[in-house]
């Protein structure tokens, strides 16, 4: 879905395009008014991380009020950073925050707290302190 | 005027029916505080449960009755209310086992075996909006409905309005188990579907008792 | 993969068919010989959990040496729960932990404890202690 | 005696192919500790880079064409060392921008910006297990070689063997980052591929100098 005005958008960056195009599947149910997109698997497919489907992913769900980003290992969290990185306006780098928080549990937690209008700081706290939530 | 497995059936056929009719207020109540599935989960639960009745055999206790419903639900709800109803109905089937006919005491050890059971399998509370809250209230008003010398038809109805007042009273919590937990106090003023389900089938519990 | 001698095998539960196939992906990477199976989605494969699925992983990949389940949300540990319940073998019963570790990284870090060899309760607290070590 | 882009360019094309001839054994290195695909990951980013070295215009300077090379890395490898070593090749970059040759200052800043492009990206300190393994003897070697007053070529083959030696001193430590990490002490034997392939890079670096 793409970027929804005045709501925080999320990426699910994931070795596997599977497991990011679950979680949005997963993450939707309970967010279907938010933008998520799936940066899984690297450009053909193949198990690893796509610098280009992460920023691809990126602006696809930002709306201007921020957009978290979630991942799987520490590589997925390098691409990631670097993705944000090279993004060209400083105000949507600013914007963009990679969360160190359990992919599957943050991204259903920042998902519910997106589609309740929660800003950035919150969407981020929420993903941070998902685990054993439920 | 004990509880026979004619009962349990008219019972068991009476939660497809309710759970159908109440199908969009249950996804309407998850949608709210959840994933928005709860009366699609049940319905479906409740229709793979009608074409098995057929195959109970003359015999059948309602325990056997209650078990076949526990295992079809365990296998074909696809969400948190299959094993908690399933591990319910199956504790139930358990605390009358052997029995033909199900007096006050036993309506009682069977709906005190049923919220165990939900308790057991979900580890919540009162008070942490969930299906607990209709069971807890239900259980303690059969409890005293017996105690106040009522028939089996008086102590399900009993259970059954307390289930609905106590599905009422989930509105104003803040969910501590369940996906409604995720919304922190967002969940406030909307009732737990759970909740409400429970407070449907333990009426259509009573309305089976009450032709009796 | 079916169950390996010796070793522990893992079961990804989620309400999402696709998490569990990336799991087994993604974990299978760097746990190569060690027997992973996915029970994702309903029966019909819409999102979900099913008893069924989880209770045939869990029959897959175990080969005596224990059986390490990861679920996604609350509702698939209920359903693990209770799948293991319902097991007829109480030895088997006894050699099967549901773990509330978060699953992406638990099931990593418990797939690679279980291809070092590590019995059931180092691949349990191998998941248990996953996040956070890459 | 400086390094100007046609050196850059031999480090860039004997880079793809000491990389394609050691594909296998970084794999297998990978493989012990990690997921088995450095050597395709590098290969493959690699591999990218040879087509793009033709469109660099007649006056791209060497860090034009390392730049090239960062660029492609980030968007191809597909796993950690695609982020690491683009970042290090874009610090390199800037870390000679506008220079048409390097003399041997350039050539140790350029080194020591490429590490600390890795140290940046990955947050991995000294005996981690990991490419900065590596690189960071070679950067002390480099600067040591260069206080000593030796020539670019000279300094580039004191990196060199100061990483090939700091990849083998990777054998007995355990990761604290990167995959291996996930194994405790059962990394302890097996060399860190990225810094093996960290020391063939700069092998080649050496050799494309040798012949200037
Ligand atoms: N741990 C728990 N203990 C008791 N009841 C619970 C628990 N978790 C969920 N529930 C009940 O389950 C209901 C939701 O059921 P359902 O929608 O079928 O499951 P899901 O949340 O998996 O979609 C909630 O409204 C609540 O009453
Ligand atoms: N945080 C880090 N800092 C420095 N180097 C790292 C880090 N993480 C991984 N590496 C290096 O990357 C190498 C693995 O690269 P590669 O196999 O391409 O990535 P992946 O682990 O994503 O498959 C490791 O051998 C190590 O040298
Ligand atoms: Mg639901
Ligand atoms: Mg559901
Ligand atoms: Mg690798
Ligand atoms: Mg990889």
């Amino acid at each position: 879905m793409a970027g929804v005005a005045g709501r925080v958008g999320l990426v699910f960056v994931s070795h596997s395009s599977k497991i990011a195009e679950g979680l949005v599947e997963l993450a939707g149910q309970m967010a279907q008014g938010t933008a998520l997109a799936a940066a899984g698997g690297m450009d053909d497919g193949g198990i690893g991380t796509s610098f280009d489907r992460v920023g691809e992913a990126i602006a696809a769900v930002d709306s201007g009020s921020g957009v978290v980003v979630l991942c799987d290992l520490g590589s997925a969290i390098l691409t990631a950073e670097t993705a944000r990185d090279f993004l060209d306006d400083d105000d949507v780098r600013d914007r963009v925050v990679i969360v160190d928080a359990p992919l599957v549990e943050g991204a259903v937690a920042a998902a519910v707290e997106a589609e309740g209008g929660g800003d950035l700081a919150a969407v981020v706290s929420a993903a941070r302190s998902a685990i054993g939530a439920f | 005027m004990t509880l026979n497995t004619d009962w349990a059936v008219r019972w068991i056929k009476g939660s497809a029916a309710v759970v159908s009719e109440h199908r969009v207020e249950l996804i309407t109540l998850d949608r709210e505080i959840g994933d928005g599935d709860h009366g699609e989960n049940l319905d479906r639960g409740f229709s793979a449960v009608l074409p098995k009745l057929d195959d109970l055999p003359a015999d059948a206790t309602p325990g056997d009755a209650l078990k076949l419903v526990a295992t079809t639900l365990i296998s074909t709800v696809g969400g948190a209310a299959g094993p908690l109803y399933g591990t319910a109905y199956l504790k139930a089937a358990g605390a009358v086992a052997g029995h033909a006919e199900l007096d006050g005491e036993a309506v009682v050890a069977m709906l005190t075996a049923a919220r165990d059971g939900i308790v057991l399998r979900g580890k919540a509370e009162a008070g942490d909006k969930t299906m607990v809250d209709a069971w807890t209230p239900a259980v303690d008003a059969a409890s005293s409905a017996l105690a106040d010398g009522l028939g089996e038809a008086a102590i399900l109805d009993a259970a059954a309005t307390a289930a609905e007042a106590g599905a009422r009273a989930t509105e104003p919590l803040v969910a501590r188990k369940g996906r409604a937990s995720y919304l922190g106090e967002r969940a406030i003023g909307h009732r737990d579907p759970g909740a409400q389900s429970s407070a449907l089938l333990l009426r259509v519990a009573a309305d089976a008792a009450a032709g009796v």
